[in-house]
């Protein structure tokens, strides 16, 4: 049952309570990831990055917020408006459904109740996730398709192709941490990683087999998430801005925010299933116990976001041709001989 | 209640979503009405305690199957359909058949004894339930679904290749 | 653990599986422009051995993979036709596709994927099996149908093919579900043992869109309407192909769907469906002008009279339907290859007036044809006539006294269009210069094959037909 | 508690909205997406019946018939864009070199 041991009614309130901590939180990640990658790529480039509005310029999200809210809201003509409407809302309510079963810590004591941190759990919870991501490739598909304009088109053709065939190498990637877990539940994930070795190696799928699923993940989630150096969808030399050329003020800010939001998904998926989510030393009184986990996950995802950028500050963006003989001919054999290996490992031992 | 409440809900979206698939004349409408339609149907799955099932409906029909559909219609930039009339034929035989097999259909389902309530999610049908039958009972036609991937992307490729 | 014996059982299937494999990874090493009659070698080499391992099956009867395929003298009868008609087909197929500049070798992969899915078709015991391998061969055959692309013509059959195909498969699929629905299960045998205590209304309409499903992939009326243009597109080796593996294995699969299950309430359907056939298609033949089409009908009609045996008893008729099935295959693939010879570049010559005065052009081979559209008709002495025969004398004996005379009446109704193509090549004068290329050994080959058995049939049915009278006898136990 | 038989009721409407769709538009497309959306029905009435005979080899069909569609969206496709490339339309009545 999905109530566990509350009532209904505390069911109900903690679920609200959680959302509205979990999309404050994600937002100001996001607008804050934007902040971080602007100071930093500035800082890789040799330049400050914003300083102007507040100290260390740490209120310019705010200020960039403000200028996507007072901008225009120009709708092109030509476009097919239903559908160049629902595009970018339907990218971003995606990503944020996604957060939703992202556990970021062992369940906590408030009053007596025991209340997991995590909107909801599921059985299924991996498997919902890889589905809201397969649906949102109809936000930049629709959004290429329906501005009515050949930049947009190309992007939009671009991106879904891109999705599509990363999400295979990305699936598979998965299959072997599953292997070892024999569960699709988050949370039954990051239980099976507690515990270490001697002492201090973590029991983490990472150090349990899985590192080449490891960066056969993180690559496909820079190209799921159109990521450099597979942000070809947005090639702004050769396709302008790509399938959101035509759209503007909160209608970009929506692509925008799903994008970095997506990026935070895909580092807390990260820390989840390959480096023991939000396992870690625990000490101290009570509320450190509480604390503690969630402090940890958060660094890992921090972490993440961090390579994020290095490697936008880093690296030179693919051919088009190449990107996608890269996902075919290397990470989907490459993934595939992890899970073949993975489950020959497996079977022997039992 | 709840589960008769949430059947209906999904049932109606399905439906009309169905009508509006027909309803539409531009493809990519009706593209978009049959994702829809498929997304009602695994939360259907869902009432009936499929959940695996409904996960990969979501993954493989909605996610993979039509935005390939889509992919092509934006690949072919295909306007709306034109109304031409159509083969005779196929309305004066097939809408009475239609009907016939409807009602064939109709009155056998009524005579099925189908009407027990199961309750919800009674069969549950988790990922090792399915593993298990998939590879052992079900092992032969699991392995010869690769003869038909494969035999579909051999077709694909040398249907869809440009002549050199 | 998996018994060694499941794999022996399996072992036709899994040989041409390994050789289509062959011919797909060697396919890409070919340089552009070379030849590709060496795929066609190793997918003939895939076909016979396929054929040997069908025979050395015989001592290996039995259930396998967790009842998912039941070897048994029928499965491994129709292994050996859809195995026979593969080679001659891809031995038909050499000079085809140098002529109409088809540089494809994954035409021979596509050939024996498919016929993995045929032979599925008829040793599969599981519903779910059933319904894989009908669509592997089905997919595969749409594929080939567009195989001369730079043809409109051949791709326009293929978008046909495939949407109607597809249509006729969801029926099929209602069915299966409908079935599953009145009895709990998908296994033929378990199907069967619930029906024997009484069957629903569930199980009468589930039987009734299985057949709709399998009635289109047999091309009986009224599923028939996509067989003439589709006949006509496809390429002519690949019609040999479609136009009678894929229908083996469909009826092989309604044999066991309807006797196995002892499924209730067919009997009108296919006395319907069998009489529809007969009738529209010798109607239809009598006023074609393209060859390829008038054989098209000619096969609508044909499956009519295979159904006739299907409405017979059951023992004699099944074996009857056998027979049938082997005699059409021996003739039809026969009849298409010539017209495969004779269409030439892109595929131009196919109606009546170009075969006029073929019998001084290229006696031979308008003697060859000749022959094949005397079994077509059911003249004594060609396997046609003892097929004809079977079938009605099953009918015969179980009283089904008009269906016998409709068949009869149109066996001589479709006398007419046969001898029309006759008379045209030896009695007409030739409208216009029509040029008849020299007869490739591969090709002749296959001619010979499907003569000598189609004289065969004729003329010593004993073994084939003692061999049907046995297979029928497993099926119904 | 919801019969099962509703469920089933529901496969049929949607599977008879798949034919009629077969039969009246005139997109190939769209006519595709037709038989998709008759696939799905029947995908339904599967894990219906799964349910009332508490079968789970019901929901392992509606597993093959996903591979199934997933394959002959793949070949249906690649033959309605190699249509396109000789006709430049998807009307299946300008697509007429063959009469029906």
């Amino acid at each position: 049952m999905p109530t566990g041991n509350l009532s209904v009614t505390t069911f109900v309130i903690a679920s609200i309570i959680k959302i509205a901590i979990v999309l404050w939180v994600l937002l100001t990640a996001v607008a804050y990831t934007v902040w971080l990658e602007r100071k930093v790529v500035g800082h890789i480039q040799n330049r400050w990055g914003p300083t102007r509005v507040g100290p260390f310029g740490l209120l310019q999200p705010l200020a960039d917020g403000l200028k996507f809210i007072f901008k225009e809201d120009l709708t092109p003509p030509y476009v097919h408006k239903f559908l160049y409407i629902l595009a970018p809302m339907l990218a971003l309510s995606m990503s944020l459904i996604a957060i939703c079963l992202i556990p970021f810590g062992n369940s906590v004591n408030i009053a007596g109740m025991n209340i997991p941190l995590q909107i909801t759990d599921t059985n299924i919870a991996l498997l919902i996730i890889l589905g809201i991501t397969s649906i949102a490739v109809y936000g930049v598909a629709l959004a290429g398709w329906s501005s009515n304009s050949k930049y947009s088109l190309l992007g939009g053709l671009r991106a879904s192709a891109q999705m599509i065939s990363y999400e295979v190498a990305l699936g598979l990637s998965l299959v072997g941490v599953l292997i070892l877990c024999g569960t699709f539940s988050l949370h039954g994930i990051v239980e099976a990683q507690t515990g270490t070795w001697f002492g201090f190696i973590p029991k983490w799928n990472i150090f349990k087999g899985q590192f080449i699923a490891f960066f056969i993940y993180i690559m496909a989630a820079y190209a799921e998430t159109n990521r450099i150096p597979f942000d070809l969808p947005e090639a702004e030399t050769e396709l302008v801005a790509g399938y959101h050329t035509e759209y503007s003020s909160m209608k970009f800010a929506m692509f925008f925010m799903a994008e970095y939001s997506n990026m935070v998904t895909v580092a807390c998926l990260a820390s989840i299933l390959f480096l023991g989510g939000w396992t870690g030393p625990v000490f101290g009184p009570p509320i450190l116990h509480a604390l503690l986990p969630i402090f940890w996950f958060a660094l890992r995802v921090l972490f993440f976001i961090f390579v994020y950028i290095w490697v936008r500050g880093t690296l030179p963006r693919f051919r088009y041709d190449q990107l996608m003989s890269f996902a075919w001919k290397f990470l989907l054999p490459l993934a595939i001989a992890n899970v073949m290996i993975t489950a020959l490992v497996v079977a022997l031992r039992s | 209640m709840l589960h008769l409440a949430l059947f209906l809900i999904f049932g109606v979206i399905a439906v009309v979503g169905a009508i509006n698939l027909i309803a539409q004349t531009h493809p990519i409408n009706s593209a978009l009405s049959l994702v829809v339609v498929m997304g009602s149907l695994a939360a259907e799955y869902l009432l009936l305690g499929a959940e695996f099932l409904g996960a990969i409906q979501v993954i493989v029909y909605a996610g993979a199957i039509m935005v390939l559909f889509v992919f092509t219609i934006m690949l072919l930039n295909a306007g709306a359909e034109e109304q031409t009339r159509g083969s005779k034929v196929a309305i004066i035989i097939g809408i009475p058949g239609m009907v016939i097999g409807s009602v064939a259909v109709a009155w056998a389902l009524i005579r099925a004894h189908t009407g027990a309530e199961v309750p919800v999610g009674s069969l549950y049908g988790s990922a090792q339930g399915i593993g298990h039958l998939l590879f052992r009972d079900f092992l032969l036609p699991f392995e010869i679904t690769s003869v038909l991937i494969l035999i579909a992307i051999m077709g694909a490729v040398v249907l869809a290749r440009r002549e050199s | 653990m998996i018994p060694s014996t499941d794999y022996i059982r399996l072992l036709p299937e899994l040989i041409l599986i390994v050789f289509g494999l062959l011919v797909m990874l060697i396919e890409p090493l070919l340089g552009e422009h070379n030849n590709r009659k060496g795929l066609g070698a190793i997918a003939l080499m895939g076909a016979v051995l396929s054929i040997l391992a069908s025979f050395y099956q015989t001592g290996y009867e039995g259930a396998a993979f967790f009842d998912m395929i039941h070897v048994d003298t029928f499965s491994i009868f129709f292994h050996v036709l859809i195995g026979l008609i593969a080679a001659v087909v891809i031995l038909a197929s050499f000079e085809y596709l140098n002529l109409q500049q088809i540089r494809y070798g994954e035409y021979y992969g596509l050939i024996l994927l498919s016929s993995v899915g045929m032979m599925l078709m008829s040793s599969a015991v599981e519903l779910v099996l059933i319904f894989i391998a009908l669509e592997i061969s089905s997919i595969g055959t749409y594929i080939l149908a567009g195989f001369r692309r730079n043809a409109p013509i051949s791709i326009e059959s293929s978008m046909k093919y495939f949407l109607l195909g597809s249509f006729a498969t969801a029926f099929f699929l209602y069915g299966v579900a409908l079935m599953f629905g009145a009895t709990g299960s998908t296994s033929v045998y378990t199907i069967a043992t619930t029906l024997a205590q009484g069957a629903t209304p569930l199980a009468y309409v589930g039987i009734a869109l299985m057949f709709v499903g399998l009635g289109f992939k047999v091309a009986s009326a009224p599923f028939h309407i996509w067989t003439p243009d589709v006949y006509e597109g496809a390429p002519a080796p690949v019609v040999a192909f479609m136009s009678t593996g894929p229908k083996a294995a469909a009826f092989a699969v309604l044999l066991r769907v309807l006797f196995a299950t002892e499924a209730p309430g067919w009997f009108w359907l296919i006395w319907a469906s069998a009489v529809l056939s007969m009738t529209l298609g010798n109607i239809g033949a009598l006023v074609q002008n393209n060859v390829k089409r008038l054989l098209a009908y000619s096969s609508i009609a044909q499956a009519g009279y295979i159904l006739v045996a299907f409405a017979a008893a059951k023992d004699i008729g099944i074996s009857a339907v056998i027979f049938y099935a082997a005699a059409y295959a021996a003739m039809n693939v026969g009849a298409f290859a010539v017209a495969s010879h004779l269409a030439n570049v892109g595929e131009k010559y196919v109606t009546l007036d170009d075969y006029a005065g073929l019998g001084r052009r290229a006696p031979g081979l308008a003697a060859v044809l000749t022959i094949f559209m005397l079994s077509l008709i059911g003249i004594p002495v060609t396997g046609g006539f003892l097929a004809k025969f079977y079938v009605f004398q099953a009918a015969m004996q179980s009283h089904l006294t008009g269906l016998v005379i409709i068949g009869v009446i149109n066996s001589a109704v479709a006398a007419y269009y046969y001898l029309r193509v006759i008379v045209y090549m030896y009695m007409r004068e030739p409208q216009r210069d029509v040029p008849v290329l020299k007869m490739p050994f591969a090709l002749g080959v296959s001619l010979a094959a499907c003569l000598a058995a189609t004289i065969y049939l004729g003329v010593l049915p004993g073994r084939i037909l003692d061999y049907a009278m046995a297979s029928a006898r497993v099926l119904v136990r | 508690m919801v019969p099962i038989s509703y469920y089933l009721v529901l496969s049929a409407i949607l599977f008879a909205c798949g034919v009629l769709g077969f039969l009246i538009k005139r997109n190939v497309i769209t006519i595709f997406m037709s038989i998709e959306l008759m696939l799905n029905a029947v995908n339904l009435s599967f894990v219906a019946f799964a349910s009332y005979w508490q079968a789970l080899s019901g929901q392992v069909f509606v597993f093959f018939v996903m591979v199934v569609a997933a394959a002959e969206a793949a070949v249906g496709l690649a033959i309605i864009i190699a249509v396109f490339r000789t006709r430049q339309t998807l009307n299946p009545d300008r697509v007429n070199l063959l009469k029906l």
